[in-house]
């Protein structure tokens, strides 16, 4: 049997009396960012069963943060509009080009194309959480060895992407490389050196 | 003068770090304090015309702060195109604009406003509407005539002659011919005459950053973010847009996710948030443009219907070509792609006698822009197929017949009989061949392997390789940096730090103490050329080579009044001037901003050259007093017109039962002058040719007929090119022969690599179907299988718009 | 009324933890609610404003649909489970591999990290104009905008088409059909199982919807039997782009040869019609044959027998053909 | 409660699509109201009548046949083929609109045709025989439906009057189903061109959408119409006191007894010669009718 590995057991059992406590703590973050965001108003049914709350907090780049969320909010908006971290771009909204990539639990997943909801609870990491103060992650290392991208507004998605596939798959070969990152596009079609410095993200993952 | 050092040097890009950790600012990463949001209304019609609003319901909505409309916003004759319009003629042309707390809010309010329209008769397909009877894009007509729009209508015979297939060929506006006797006479010395419909497609540019913007207004200044290829020039349209000087505008683009054409002076759109923060008394207004919104008014390379007739001797030589093309343009202004597409026909092939017939058509659907390599883009892969068609009727190696027509340093070309400033063609087509193996290769030309077909193509490129006359800035601080001052803009393709390295060489300077200053107006920024139509690398390196120059006779001439001697005993290099034989004696860089700053005059920025523009004037003086200042225009002589030139070899397989194909091998080889930057060269000649060949596959636009609306407003049925859709590996060269006219001897190289992808994938794909059919895009799955299974015929039609 | 097509409008979100709940949540919302699977259909609607909901209920925090179980009989597949998943499963990939190919070739990796198998095979039709809101017969109006003289219909349907000439997009949908798969369906009363062959739906049965499933059932789970384990599987998709494209037709195919010949196929063709069609004619004119060159020309013939291409969408008739050859033969040419 | 469908265009225009589904409900209790009042009428209120006696029957009609004919077989056949086409064209219409789907559209259209062709022949044939007389409702019609009504009102006594051949309820209804017909024969050849047929492709753009809209009205409140008439219809088919008329309609003759029972033998003589008695324009009328079976 094999079963779906997105949350791992601990995401799993976090619990409501914790997740309460963390909101009341964070009450000035959460109005701070308010302004941005009309409330929905539609609070109602919250003791149906299934019903969620507003105040939530997210596991970003291992770091928990309280946010105000709305039902209908994706976790790209969450991430650029509350939480600050712009590096997750929107280039489509509707999972057409890769743009918002991020990792939920390890997983490159589509940031426009999923709820904040979805991820309450589950590690989310974006480009902003890979380097370590200056010190760039090796996939960025690759990246920048390489000599990047053109425009770069597609980068870091493809960078999230190679570091969710390269955890699957840390001996690509080129073929698969190109495959498992064929969920971004770059308009610039800086295809070729992308792929040349993917593998070489490969091999930078391979030696640390 | 030092050694070059930096000029075809692999030096990673200042801003990457920015880019690859996700701290890059793009114009819609900026957030303020009490920011507001807009949502437009775009118009659902093609055309029509706004009878009444009502937009009470939506005012009182709460979290509604500002409402903008087309009465508020300057409007000017056609074919001047507003920001917001009361007559759309496009769907989706923006109509109004929100302003609210939140972007639900403004959608919500969008969908309370109460909008009656007047539908007015509409054009989708240029040939519908030149039929007698058919309808017109605008009031006042239907195409082009000069800079006016008027009718142009053709006679029901004309179609009739065309027949189904058929291109049909009524009078047009526009005609050139050149060459003794015409092509009339070039026809009658041939030996083989080949003639095609010819078909090149509409698509949205689809830059993966939309033209989102952002504005606020403080003291009376304009502050705006927003993406843009050109900082100096789009800060002078956006002020000429809003009617206000350019000095009261803070103009901010550090990064640019992407343009291809389509936000060379930034956007007309981009003014909303300045006129809506205007209304809500300055706060910062966000406009995120969706990519909804970018497919309806972000812009299109225009399609073109047309024919080509050629003649050739039996040597191959073309005697003649009679190029026939109707352009669609779009809603807006007058594009001039048909007419690059004969410029560059007319040197790629150097005909002896040429004739060339345009009209230009407007149509309800988006504006059109240049898109990378405009109209050459479009020209090169309608034209290559019919070649090789030629040469398989000559029995001549492809490869050959076009050496035979290509241009040499010596050519003449065109109707203005143009000189080149420097030509390495031959030198290029050689190159790819012998690492392409052409030879070897092209020998399996039509191999089949079960239901796959081996197909080899080749294809030659070119367009304008730069601009001259621009201005270069530049400051050295008294913390000895050299700051190189950039208007250019920073849209992927690194030109904003690689010609700034032309300055750094003529001073030999280690690019470590140089800074680039770029992205925002604040920063005081030089008169620069838009980074489009394969300019900049030219315009730029020459620019920065005069300011650098202009910098070192500064430098010298403060050596000489501070430590004696003539100017010409001292040298620069290394962040020094110094006595040339006693480097023992001069000034750091440091030392020398410090006594510039002392001395002012013309050292300080307070006395400027004449001949630079106002916008590096008004920069240069505001940088006053901060150091040593050099401004300075280029004068470099630029005597003859500049072209780059791009070879692109392909080996493919199609799969003659599905209609798919697979790249086998790709190379190209450019001649592009010298290299100022390998990898990033290659980077650009290689994603060239991919986006080129994407087009002529899958990216595309489609638009129905009898709704005039656009049905491909997603990424995914835009499809632009995936990372599987070509090889793993291209190959890539450049002939790195300098072009005489610049010192630094670089050329331009975004454009031409376009036209010779989407070439060289047709041309292998009309090999490896036997030459039947392939001046036509895109040539996705069903066109192949069509034309396959019938021999040559497109089931859709060969002239059918938007499929 | 003006129009917007972007910005998600506000509704509410239930996360049940049980089926029932789910269900309850469902009926008590009515027409307004709306399942979330991986949501990738999802979001379009919604996003585009051309479908409004008032509650969404997710299936994404009930344990047990996210499990692939191997059975006495077969093998489970949660509907929850992420294509991707599907994809790699050891036992999908040994035993029921044309299922792991088709569920490998959806869009892009990140779509089959989200996207779920029962999204998957639940996802509403392609039209692009359906899609972009037109109130088109599926959408409850009385007009097909993809079938007219002008219509831009070079992705629609050949086969089955009845007033609504859409297609289902769907890859891993062929593939679950050529394994006889069963479609486990939870409503108020109990459990259906379904033949996946019988779960989905024409326009000519009902052109507003592409399944069997009401409104308040959930699809729990997909069984596949051992019946076709280990067959000759055959999937090919064929599409303007390698990644992130619906097809412009797919086939998928079990075979199982006995001596040299054909004993029992199931042929399953995608995106020709509003869903999978199985080629039962195909079916029975191959059995017993070699599965040689001329089976192949014979069933390609008959594939495509009574097919209605519309203006722009001829080729899928010799698409569908060398397709269907292409199963037969086990390979490309 | 809203009476029509609309939709916005691609436009946002918005467009009639046709007549609410509210309405075919209305049609549908409307019917189901009907019969219910009739059921009830006719089992609890209206006087028991008793059939004539033999020798009633014979003094009453000593001439007529042991099977008087009402209906040869060629209007029998029409008649079921016509029945068999509504029918078909009311269930496959208005069942899925109910929720049951199945396919539905190409029966409805061969369906639809079966009715076009019987309505264009029947209209031929009438137009040639030029017997229109014997379907016009005229002044004695009426006079002799208000009897029956207030006969019906006042249930005691009063000797209710008995029509001719065809009873003035005939005449209406068919007149009801005639224009209800047309409307949907009409439109709903028109509508053909929507779908794809043996006969064309699909052409929605033939016609603006507001006329299509106005249409589908029509075809809508025809099939309305004939929702509920056709519901009465069968129930009378199927109610003992009127299954005669449908043995009738099956068997093409009525009993002597049936006829002295429900018709008046001067309006409608028969003869075991059935030779026409000629007098009053209306006798004559009646006598072409009888005539034309």
């Amino acid at each position: 049997m094999e079963t779906l590995d997105l949350r791992s057991q601990a995401e799993r059992s976090f619990t409501r009396r914790t997740f309460i406590k963390g909101v009341i703590a964070a009450g000035a973050v959460v109005s701070s960012s308010a302004y941005l965001f009309r409330t929905n108003g539609s609070s109602a049914s919250a003791q149906a069963p299934g019903s969620v709350e507003r105040l939530i907090t997210l596991r970003v780049n291992g770091q928990e943060r309280r946010v105000d969320v709305l039902k209908q909010e994706t976790l790209a908006t969450t991430l650029r509009y509350k939480l600050g971290l712009t590096g997750t771009k929107i280039g489509c909204d509707r999972g057409d080009c890769g743009a918002c990539t991020v990792l939920v639990g390890g997983v490159p997943t589509y940031a426009c194309s999923l709820l904040t909801h979805q991820v309450r609870g589950r590690e989310v990491t974006t480009i902003e959480g890979l380097a370590n103060g200056d010190q760039l992650h090796p996939v960025q290392q690759a990246v920048y060895d390489e000599g990047g991208f053109q425009c770069a507004f597609c980068a870091p998605g493809f960078i999230m992407s190679m570091v969710g596939f390269l955890q699957q798959n840390p001996s690509p070969t080129i073929d698969e490389m190109a495959s498992g990152i064929s969920g971004n596009i770059c308009r610039c079609a800086d295809y070729p050196k992308i792929l040349k410095s993917a593998m070489r993200a490969a091999e930078n993952m391979r030696t640390v | 003068m030092a050694e070059s050092n930096l000029i075809g040097q692999d030096i990673v890009s200042r801003d990457l770090v920015a880019k690859i950790t996700g701290r890059a600012k793009y114009a819609e990463d900026y957030r303020a304090e009490g920011m507001l949001f807009t949502k437009l209304l775009l118009s659902p019609l093609p055309h029509a015309r706004v009878v009444s609003i009502d937009l009470s319901a939506a005012l009182a909505h709460p979290g509604v702060i500002a409402i903008l409309t087309a009465d508020e916003v300057p409007q000017d004759e056609f074919p001047f195109e507003p920001c917001l319009t009361n007559e759309p003629r496009y769907e989706g042309e923006p109509i109004l604009a929100v302003a609210a707390v939140d972007e639900m809010t403004a959608a919500d309010a969008i969908e309370l406003i109460r909008i009656e329209f007047e539908p007015l008769p509409f054009a989708i397909d240029p040939l519908d509407s030149l039929r007698p009877g058919g309808p017109n894009a605008t009031l006042m007509g239907n195409a082009y005539l000069g800079r006016e729009v008027g009718e142009v209508k053709w006679e029901q015979s004309v179609f009739d002659a065309a027949g189904p297939d058929g291109m049909p060929m009524g009078p047009t506006e526009d005609e050139w011919e050149f060459g003794e006797g015409g092509v009339e006479a070039g026809f009658a010395k041939a030996d083989v005459i080949v003639e095609e419909v010819i078909y090149s497609h509409s698509a949205t540019h689809h830059p993966l950053e939309s033209r989102t913007a952002m504005s606020y207004w403080q003291n009376g200044k304009l502050y705006i973010h927003c993406s843009v290829q050109s900082v100096a020039q789009s800060r002078r349209a956006i002020a000429d847009r809003l009617g206000m000087p350019f000095e009261d505008v803070v103009f901010v683009s550090e990064f640019c996710g992407g343009g291809f054409g389509s936000k060379i002076r930034g956007s007309v759109t981009e003014i909303i948030p300045s006129l809506l923060s205007k209304k809500a008394g300055g706060r910062p207004v966000m406009m995120r443009v969706t990519r909804n919104e970018e497919t309806a008014f972000g812009r299109a390379r225009p399609g073109m219907q047309g024919w080509v007739k050629m003649g050739f001797r039996r040597d191959g030589r073309m005697t003649a070509m009679d190029l026939y093309l109707v352009q669609d343009t779009g809603s807006y202004a007058r594009q001039g792609d048909t007419s690059t597409a004969a410029d560059c026909a007319s040197l790629i092939y150097t005909p002896e006698t040429m004739r060339f017939r345009t009209v230009t058509v407007l149509t309800n659907t988006p504006p059109r822009a240049a898109q990378r390599g405009p109209g050459g883009a479009q020209g090169v892969p309608m034209l290559e197929p019919v070649v090789d068609r030629a040469a398989r009727q000559l029995g001549m190696d492809r490869l050959e017949i076009r050496r035979v027509n290509g241009p040499t340093a010596a050519t003449r070309f065109g109707r203005g009989n143009t000189q080149l400033t420097s030509c390495y063609a031959p030198e290029a087509l050689s190159r790819g061949a012998e690492m392409f193996n052409w030879s070897e290769r092209s020998a399996r030309s039509g191999q089949r392997n079960g239901s796959k077909v081996t197909g080899v193509g080749l294809a030659f490129s070119t367009y304008y390789g730069g601009t001259s006359g621009w201005d270069g800035l530049l400051v050295i601080r008294p913390d000895g940096k050299l700051y190189i001052h950039q208007g250019v803009g920073n849209l992927g393709t690194h030109a904003v730090m690689d010609t700034a390295r032309a300055a750094a060489d003529v001073l030999g300077s280690d690019w470590e103490d140089c800074e680039v200053v770029w992205g925002s107006s604040s920063l005081h920024l030089p008169h620069s050329s838009t980074s489009s139509g394969s300019q900049t690398t030219h315009a730029h390196t020459r620019a920065n080579h005069a300011v650098g120059m202009a910098m070192y006779g500064l430098l010298q001439e403060l050596a000489s009044l501070e430590l004696g001697g003539s100017p010409s005993s001292y040298a620069v290099g290394n962040g020094r001037v110094y006595r040339i034989g006693s480097p023992g004696s001069g000034l750091t860089f440091a030392q020398a901003a410090q006594r510039a700053i002392t001395r002012g005059g013309k050292f300080s920025g307070a006395v400027l050259p004449d001949d630079i523009n106002e916008m590096t004037r008004n920069s240069a003086t505001a940088l006053a007093g901060q150091g040593l200042i050099a401004a300075a225009k280029d004068t470099y002589p630029h005597t003859a017109r500049t072209y780059s030139f791009v070879a692109t070899f392909a080996e493919v397989e199609v799969d003659v039962e599905t209609g798919m194909h697979r790249v086998v091998e790709v190379t190209t080889v450019a001649d592009c002058g010298t290299v100022v930057h390998p990898r990033s060269l290659a980077a650009q000649a290689n994603a060239g040719v991919i986006q080129g060949m994407g087009f002529a596959r899958s990216h595309k636009w489609s638009i129905d007929p009898t709704w005039g609306v656009h049905l491909t407003k997603r990424l995914e049925a835009a499809k632009p090119p995936t990372i599987l859709d070509g090889p793993t590996q291209y190959h890539f060269a450049a002939v790195d022969l300098p072009d005489p006219q610049n010192p630094v001897g670089a050329k331009g190289i975004g454009e031409p690599p376009v036209g010779a992808g989407s070439g060289a994938l047709l041309c292998a794909i009309e090999d490896a179907l036997g030459g039947l059919y392939g001046s036509h895009t895109p040539m996705s799955p069903d066109k192949v299988l069509s034309i396959y299974e019938n021999e040559g015929r497109v089931a859709s039609g060969r002239l059918a718009i938007h499929v | 009324m003006a129009i917007v097509h972007d910005v998600m409008p506000a509704y509410e979100l239930f996360q049940p933890t049980d089926v029932e709940s789910a269900i309850t949540l469902l009926r008590e919302h009515g027409d307004g609610a709306r399942i979330l699977g991986g949501g990738m259909d999802t979001w379009d609607w919604l996003k585009d404003r051309n479908k409004r909901i008032t509650a969404l209920v997710d299936l994404g925090g009930i344990p047990g649909l996210q499990d692939i179980k191997v059975t006495a009989d077969g093998i489970e597949i949660g509907a929850m489970v992420p294509l991707s998943v599907v994809a790699r499963n050891a036992d999908v990939v040994n035993s029921y591999t044309v299922l792991a190919r088709a569920a490998g070739r959806v869009a892009s990796p990140q779509i089959r990290n989200q996207g779920t198998i029962g999204g998957n095979v639940n996802q509403d039709v392609r039209c692009w104009y359906y899609r972009s809101g037109w109130p088109c017969y599926r959408a409850g109006g009385n007009i097909c905008y993809a079938n007219t003289p002008q219509s831009l219909n070079r992705e629609h349907a050949i086969l089955d088409a009845n007033r609504c000439v859409a297609v289902s997009p769907s890859d891993t949908a062929p593939a679950l059909v050529a394994l006889d798969a069963k479609m486990i369906v939870q409503t108020r009363r109990g459990v259906r199982e379904i033949n996946a062959a019988d779960y989905f739906l024409g326009p000519a049965t009902d052109i507003r919807r592409t399944t069997v499933l009401k409104h308040g059932e959930v699809l729990t789970s997909i069984r596949i039997p051992k019946t076709w384990s280990g067959a000759q599987f055959y999937f090919e998709k064929v599409a303007d782009r390698k990644s992130w494209d619906f097809p412009l037709v797919n086939v998928a195919s079990a075979i199982r040869m006995e001596g040299g010949s054909i004993a029992d196929a199931r042929i399953v063709v995608g995106a020709v019609a509003a869903r999978p069609m199985r080629l039962r004619k195909v079916e029975d004119a191959i059995r017993g044959k070699a599965a040689d060159e001329a089976t192949a020309a014979v069933a390609g013939e008959l594939a495509v027998r009574g097919a209605v291409p519309l203006r722009l969408n001829g080729y899928k008739v010799p698409l569908m053909r060398n397709l269907v050859k292409r199963a037969i033969r086990g390979q490309e040419a | 409660m809203e009476l029509f469908r609309e939709v916005f265009n691609p436009w946002g225009q918005q467009v009639l699509i046709g007549i609410s589904w509210v309405l075919l409900y209305a049609a549908i209790v409307a019917g189901a109201a009907f019969i219910i009042g009739h059921a009830v009428y006719a089992g609890f209120i209206a006087p028991k009548e008793t059939p004539p006696s033999d020798a009633e029957v014979k003094k009453a009609a000593p001439d007529a046949p042991a099977h008087i004919t009402r209906h040869t077989l060629t209007t029998r056949l029409s008649h079921w083929v016509l029945a068999a086409a509504v029918l078909t064209l009311l269930v496959t219409g208005v069942v899925p609109i109910l929720g049951i789907k199945f396919p539905w559209v190409t029966l409805h259209w061969i369906a639809g045709l079966v009715l076009a062709t019987y309505t264009v022949f029947h209209t031929v044939h009438v137009l040639a025989r030029r017997n229109l007389g014997s379907m016009w409702i005229g002044a004695g019609d009426v006079k002799e439906m208000a009897l029956r009504i207030k006969a019906m009102a006042a249930p005691t006594g009063v000797d209710i009057p008995k029509s001719g051949k065809w009873g003035t309820e005939n005449k209406a209804f068919h007149h009801m189903t005639a224009a209800a017909g047309l409307a949907v024969v009409a439109t709903g050849l028109l509508m053909m061109l929507r779908v794809n047929t043996i006969f064309a492709t699909a052409n929605p753009y033939i016609l603006p959408d507001s006329t299509w809209g106005i249409l589908f009205v029509f075809h809508g409140l025809g099939a309305v119409v004939f929702v509920g008439a056709i519901m009465v219809h069968i129930y009378f088919a199927l109610h003992p006191e009127k299954r005669w008329i449908t043995w009738s309609m099956i068997r093409g003759w009525i009993s002597p007894r049936d006829y002295v029972w429900h018709f008046d033998p001067v309006k409608w003589p028969v003869s075991s010669k059935s030779a026409p008695v000629s007098g009053s324009p209306r006798r004559e009328a009646a006598a072409s009718a009888n005539r034309d079976q």
